[in-house]
């Protein structure tokens, strides 16, 4: 599919700039947005920005995906594609489910208590309270 | 060399004052009580700067919860701060030592080693810790509050005791421990001169208080105030002087805050406007306080000559006439408040109303003795002597002469406590008799308010106990009047007010939501990202 | 021997204090165009005082006030040499030195501050009151003075500081320092215009008030030798003191009267205006006088 | 011994949860006692390394040197102390759970010796420490939880960054690796990365500029929830933020920057704090003051002062513990931590303690707090560093009149209610403050550790792969 790119090297610029273009997004989001809700959805955006950047970096059009079948009996970096961060997006991606379920959670928990889920209505803490 | 820490002022502190107050003392407090007798022997037999430090904040702190069970909260504030303040200062100093020597026991400092701009700055701090302290005008705020609200029998421990802290320190700092540093000798210029214009200053401030204790604190202030002058003299005929004058002005304040505090058990009044006509009620607080006052203003017949001549001759010799006219002036104008004391409490009418309570027999015990002491060392001035030459002796300093106990001798002459004592003795008695004798017969008055009065008869309503209001008239004295009015309390308390206006707008920062938090955070990256590369 | 010398002392102390006070009330009377009393008049006074029948007392403290005054100018004139020479009329001038004197000035008036203060009369301590007021400013000339004398002789001892005058008297070698302590010495005479202390005008009879019959006639005397004390501390440490007891009479009197003539054509300084005075101009030429020292 | 019970014992017991779930404040105690006890028994064993390997890239390396051992030994300490005041309270699973968790996660954080296995645990202890600020269950409880995963999450983001942008350019995540080929990396990127990594660890080490959400957090959880907080979490992040620093032998203008950040941490904490009256953001602001000094050592580099910073770790954990455990006891008697409640009860011991344990936190003797403090300020002032001495001893003084102001109310005031504070509680807390009098009076043997750590910090523990 990214055969059109022809080299790695403009692949790789093109994926880290469509990323950042995304991570900027989300980071505006979080900062902006004015609903819990919105704002954890943003970090998860921010977050896929991330891991698509990573994997993507990490693709190279010539090589195989590091899934050992059909001959393949080792980590060879000269067939497959580096499989460590794709290990690691992996566990990370489990890891910001978790995070978001957590958060989530809280919002609801939060929402049922005051009946709102506005962050700039959070009044709750600080001094004399 | 540095068994100096275990003699004169250990002794005197420990023997003396605290095992006559410690049996006094509500049950409570007995705990904190001996952590500062504990923190006092820390700071004496300490061999290395850090424990003297640790000695050093214990008395502080162990202070401070004593205090704070009679203290208001803004009282308590501004002891633990400015005795924190001068702490600090003194690890300032220690750290920066340690800095040059690589090590804090005394033995391993060696002063000449030190850079002078190190040295100087050294000696700046140690200023701040001794003068914080002694209660340096301008840094004195701390300690009339807080003698006038601690319980009487502690005031008598903070003004007897702690208030000597500091010249012990300037003792084992400048002249044991970095005696050879080569510290500007502008500084103890300076040092002299405010030693002495707080003593100026906290006598007239004094003379116009209406509370005892207030009273006395700015006196201690004003004794101090010569202590530290005298010290800063650096030199050994100087030492035994402060030394002596030390040893008379512990005696003294002992005796005249549990003078005090007796009055108070007896009254519970704290103002000389509320008081007044007790010398009839209580002859022998009377007798006593008036010794603790002749001492004070350092009249011969009592001990207070002694040491306050001691001064003066340690003055001359090194020709600082006009220090010495400032000390002496000073010294004169004690003569005030010494009488202020006196009247305030003893003697012009009684006020109507008051009841009157029995003072605990134990509070005699403390003043008898330093009474008792007082008389002694009237009588044989010499009798500390060798004791104090111990200390300059071990300093390096030539001793002072005290071969005979009835003479105290100074290269500026010398007098004779016996023969004083002898002859107003003698004069005494002569004229006692010679009044008695007399054909005439004195007749007791039957009515106190049976006086001559302009004529008129007073009658009870008639306030005639206004002279208790003495010193007043020191506020129409241009030179004094500023002196009186103003404060450098205002000082403190607009640097308090710039803290904790700086103070909220720091804690508004904290109060931030989550977004802005992060923004800031954002932000942060943002400018390091463009800046540090 | 000694006790005789003393007595001697005492003797004429007391008389010499008295003579003067009877010359003072003469000459000041003479100033103001009066003839004034005779001579003998305060001593036969005190005399009268002293016999009278009954005196007021208002406790043992109001008995005692008069006793340590005068007390008190026993030993101001027993510590003070009489001449710069010899054996007699030395006193316990041994036993003490210029700094205890100084001291000493001051005890007595405290003892009978406390008697007056125990009568309750608050006249009374208004007088004590503007008498400590005033000593506030009035001892500081007079110290810076001393201080310049005990520094220039090198001791505080009478024989040295005298001894050291011997070629020239402080009197012409520090003139302001003798400045100084001349006018500081007026007020310690209770001349004007320093003597607001007792001014009946100003105070209901001041310090004085309830003392009446023995007890004045006690304080009537220990004044006259107290006056006589504070002419021979002024002779000794500014002229040198004296060789005999001529040159005594004589350096005394010289100062007394001059001290009576300023003191009676001056008008009377409030308290306050006294301290201003003394802490400015008497104060201001004892620094300018140590500073040349 | 294994260093994988660190993070496996807990875990089991967490897994194992429904064979037990009516003792669960027991097994917590006895889960914690063995893992102290396992700690202690390292000491001679150091330094010791331990690899779970499949294939080389894949292998999880986790390291125990003199250094991490000291903290691993502090945390455990503490969870011990925890557990064992909450013994009296009961079962409760929320609690079991979330500290046992922050548990595994702030020692996964200092044993890993893999930048990614250290985002796991990041993450792990972040979670927990998310849950924890949870824990009662109110508004303030949620608000704060979510305050805290906002700029928890964002933090995640960057940590996220840095470490893929180090995969990326040399392809390792092995510290030791990480740290031989780090030079090897453009400069610029370098940088990016560095700031990546700062950004991430420094908000959640508290750092300046970066923890103004610190004191609503504290303010939101449990008092005992802030003990941990204060000794265990914010200082696993910051020993991790400078193992990495010196690693990276980063630059001294960074490691200069890093100073002053440590150094306005300080100044604008105690400051905070001097206005403050909520008890609970006090002890925070306090805690970041220590924080502040502790960075402005720690960036010296310098042999004396990081030993010196880490007796202050060890010290001020101890005695925020002990704090924060008091003010625990009084929340749940006056339900509030207004700093008014200081005055309004009667229990001698109680109040000796918060006094004590205040004394130390405030570096004065003769507490171990001071033996902490002198040493940072003579090894200042043996580097020179004479401004650094001067702004701790001036900024003490703000410390010291906020915190005397709140040991002030004990002596004062009226109509005090007596507490009962149980003789379990006492036995603690007293055995925490005798802890701080022991180490003041005699620092050496813990000194002697400081500085073996210190040493071992900065040597750059490579361990060979």
């Amino acid at each position: 599919m990214f055969d059109a790119f022809g080299s790695s090297a403009l692949l790789h610029q093109a994926i880290t700039l469509l990323c950042f273009i995304i991570f900027g997004v989300a980071l505006f989001g979080v900062l902006v947005k004015k609903n819990l809700f919105n704002i954890f959805l943003a970090f998860s955006i921010a977050e896929a920005a991330l891991f698509l950047f990573f994997i993507g970096n990490h693709y190279a059009a010539q090589l195989q995906a590091p899934i050992l079948f059909e001959g393949l009996s080792r980590f060879d970096p000269a067939v497959m594609v580096d499989p460590l961060p794709q290990a690691m997006i992996l566990t990370t991606i489990v890891i910001g489910i978790a995070v978001l379920a957590l958060a989530l959670t809280f919002v609801i928990r939060y929402y049922k208590l005051t009946g709102h889920m506005r962050i700039d209505e959070m009044d709750e803490l600080g001094e004399d309270r | 060399m540095f068994h100096f820490e275990a003699t004169l002022l250990a002794h005197l502190f420990f023997g003396l004052s605290l095992l006559v107050i410690l049996p006094l003392l509500r049950r409570r407090d007995l705990v904190l009580h001996l952590l500062l007798l504990l923190s006092l022997g820390i700071l004496f037999y300490a061999s290395s700067l850090a424990t003297l430090f640790i000695g050093w904040e214990m008395m502080g702190w162990s202070s401070y919860f004593i205090l704070a069970s009679s203290a208001r909260v803004a009282t308590l504030q501004r002891y633990i701060l400015f005795n924190l303040g001068g702490a600090f200062a003194l690890l300032g100093a220690i750290a920066l030592l340690y800095g040059f020597m690589g090590s804090l026991e005394y033995r391993d400092i060696d002063a000449s080693l030190l850079p002078p701009w190190a040295m100087n700055a050294i000696a700046l701090l140690l200023f701040v810790a001794v003068f914080v302290k002694s209660g340096i005008i301008g840094l004195h705020d701390w300690v009339v509050d807080s003698y006038s609200e601690a319980t009487p029998l502690f005031s008598a421990i903070l003004s007897a005791i702690l208030s000597k802290a500091g010249i012990y320190l300037f003792i084992v700092m400048f002249m044991v421990l970095l005696k050879e540093g080569a510290t500007e000798p502008l500084l103890f210029e300076i040092m002299a001169w405010l030693g002495v214009i707080t003593s100026i200053v906290a006598t007239f401030k004094a003379i116009s208080q209406d509370e005892m204790r207030r009273l006395l604190a700015y006196s201690s202030i004003a004794q101090i105030g010569y202590i530290i002058t005298i010290l800063a003299l650096m030199q050994g005929f100087a030492l035994e002087a402060a030394l002596y004058h030390t040893l008379i002005h512990t005696l003294i304040k002992l005796l005249l805050f549990m003078n005090i505090a007796s009055i108070i058990a007896i009254t519970q009044k704290e103002r000389f406007s509320e008081l007044g006509g007790m010398i009839y009620h209580a002859p022998v607080l009377f007798l006593l306080l008036v010794i603790g006052i002749i001492a004070l203003a350092g009249m011969p017949l009592l001990g207070g000559f002694n040491s306050k001549f001691l001064i003066y001759t340690a003055l001359l010799e090194e020709k600082r006439a006009l220090l010495l006219g400032a000390v002496m002036f000073s010294s004169a104008s004690a003569f005030l408040y010494c009488y202020k004391l006196v009247y305030g409490i003893y003697l012009g009418q009684r006020p109507q109303e008051a009841s009157l309570h029995v003072s605990p027999k134990s509070y005699y015990l403390p003043q008898l003795l330093s009474a008792a002491l007082l008389v002694l060392l009237a009588l044989l001035p010499s009798l500390p002597v060798g004791y104090l030459s111990v200390i300059g002796v071990e300093l390096g300093f030539a001793p002072l002469d005290d071969s005979n106990l009835f003479i105290l001798q100074s290269a500026f002459g010398s007098f004779h406590g016996g023969a004083l004592m002898g002859a107003f003795g003698v004069a005494f008695v002569a004229l006692l008799g010679l009044l008695q004798l007399a054909h005439s017969k004195a007749k007791k008055v039957k009515d106190p308010l049976d006086i001559s009065y302009c004529g008129e008869v007073p009658r009870s309503e008639t306030n005639l106990h206004f002279g208790y209001g003495m010193g007043y008239e020191l506020h129409r004295i241009s030179f004094i009047a500023p002196l009186l009015r103003h404060h450098s309390r205002v000082l403190w308390d607009r640097l308090s007010l710039i803290a904790s206006d700086f103070s909220a707008l720091l804690s508004s920062l904290y109060s931030l939501s989550a977004q802005h938090v992060t923004l800031l955070a954002l932000l942060l990256f943002t400018l390091l990202l463009l800046g540090g590369q | 021997m000694l006790l005789l010398d003393l007595l001697l002392m005492l003797l004429i102390a007391y008389g010499f204090g008295f003579l003067y006070y009877g010359l003072y009330r003469n000459l000041s009377a003479r100033v103001h165009g009066r003839f004034g009393p005779s001579l003998a008049q305060s001593f036969s006074d005190s005399i009268k005082l002293f016999v009278k029948e009954e005196s007021t007392t208002f406790g043992w403290m109001f008995y005692l006030g008069p006793v340590i005054m005068a007390s008190g100018a026993v030993l101001n004139v027993l510590f003070i040499p009489f001449l710069n020479q010899g054996e007699s009329l030395q006193g316990l001038s041994s036993y003490g030195n210029l700094i205890v004197v100084l001291y000493l000035m001051v005890l007595g008036p405290l003892g009978n501050a406390l008697g007056v203060g125990s009568s309750g009369n608050p006249f009374g301590v208004m007088g004590v009151t503007r008498g400590l007021t005033r000593l506030l400013a009035l001892e500081l000339p007079f110290y810076l003075a001393a201080i310049g004398v005990m520094i220039d002789a090198g001791s505080a001892d009478f024989g040295i500081i005298m001894q050291a005058q011997s070629t020239q008297s402080n009197m012409f070698a520090h003139p302001l320092l003798f400045a100084a302590a001349f006018i500081s010495f007026l007020g310690f005479m209770g001349k004007s215009p320093f003597d607001v202390v007792g001014a009946p005008q100003e105070v209901y009879s001041g310090p004085a008030t309830e003392f009446s019959g023995k007890f004045l006639a006690l304080l009537m005397s220990q004044s006259a030798m107290f006056s006589f004390a504070k002419l021979l501390l002024m002779v000794n440490l500014f002229w040198g003191g004296a060789d005999h007891l001529g040159e005594l009479v004589a350096k005394t009197f010289v100062l007394f009267v001059a001290a009576t003539f300023i003191g009676s054509v001056y008008a009377r300084f409030s308290t306050v205006q006294s301290v201003e005075f003394l802490i400015r101009i008497p104060t201001l030429l004892g620094i300018v006088g140590l500073a040349l020292l | 011994m294994s260093l994988l019970y660190f993070v496996l014992l807990p875990l089991l017991a967490l897994f194992l949860m429904p064979l037990y779930r009516k003792h669960l404040h027991i097994i917590s105690v006895m889960l914690n006692l063995t893992l102290l006890t396992l700690a202690l028994t390292c000491t001679h064993t150091l330094p010791m390394v331990e690899r779970v390997a499949v294939d080389l890239p894949f292998a999880i390396t986790f390291v125990l040197e003199r250094a991490s051992w000291l903290l691993l030994t502090l945390f455990t300490l503490i969870m011990s102390l925890v557990s064992l005041y909450h013994l009296r309270y009961g079962n409760d699973k929320a609690l079991f759970v979330a500290s046992t968790m922050l548990g595994v996660g702030v020692s996964g954080l200092i044993l890993s010796h893999d930048l990614f296995n250290i985002y796991i645990f990041f993450e792990i202890s972040s979670i927990s420490a998310y849950l924890l600020t949870a824990l009662n269950q109110d508004v303030k409880a949620y608000g704060g939880a979510i305050r805290y995963m906002i700029v928890g999450a964002f933090a995640s983001l960057f940590l996220l960054l840095g470490i893929m942008l180090i995969y990326l350019s040399i392809g390792v995540l092995d510290i030791g690796a990480i740290a031989e080929r780090f030079g090897l990396i453009e400069p610029r990127l370098q940088f990016l990365i560095l700031l990546s990594l700062f950004i991430g660890f420094g908000i959640k080490a508290e750092l300046f500029g970066l923890n103004f959400w610190v004191a609503d957090i504290y303010q939101a959880s449990r008092s005992s929830v802030g003990s941990l907080f204060s000794a265990l979490l914010s200082k696993s992040y910051l020993f991790v933020l400078f193992h990495l620093t010196y690693l990276l032998h980063v630059s001294p203008s960074q490691l200069f920057f890093l100073g002053l950040i440590g150094a306005l941490t300080f100044v604008a904490a105690e400051f905070s704090a001097f206005k403050s009256h909520e008890s609970k953001r006090i002890f925070a602001f306090s805690t970041l003051g220590q924080i502040g000094i502790i960075t402005l050592a720690l960036s010296y580099a310098d042999a004396m002062l990081s030993a010196a910073a880490l007796m202050l770790i060890l010290t001020h954990a101890v005695a925020k513990t002990a704090l924060f455990l008091a003010l625990d006891l009084l929340e749940r008697h006056f339900h509030s931590s207004h700093s008014t409640i200081f005055a309004r009860f009667h229990a001698p011991f109680l109040m000796g303690i918060i006094a004590l344990a205040g004394l130390s936190l405030l570096g004065i003797p003769p507490f171990a707090g001071f033996v902490a403090k002198l040493s940072i300020l003579t090894g200042l002032a043996s580097l020179e560093a004479y401004g650094a001495v001067a702004l701790i001893l001036l900024i003490s003084l703000i410390e010291a009149a906020y915190l005397f102001r709140l040991l002030t109310g004990f002596r004062q005031g009226t109509g005090k209610e007596r507490l009962y504070v149980a003789w379990s509680h006492k036995l603690l807390l007293g055995f925490m403050v005798l802890l701080l009098l022991g180490f003041g009076l005699m620092p050496e043997p813990l000194l002697q550790l400081c500085q073996a750590a210190a040493a071992s910090m900065l040597g750059g523990n490579h361990v060979p792969l």
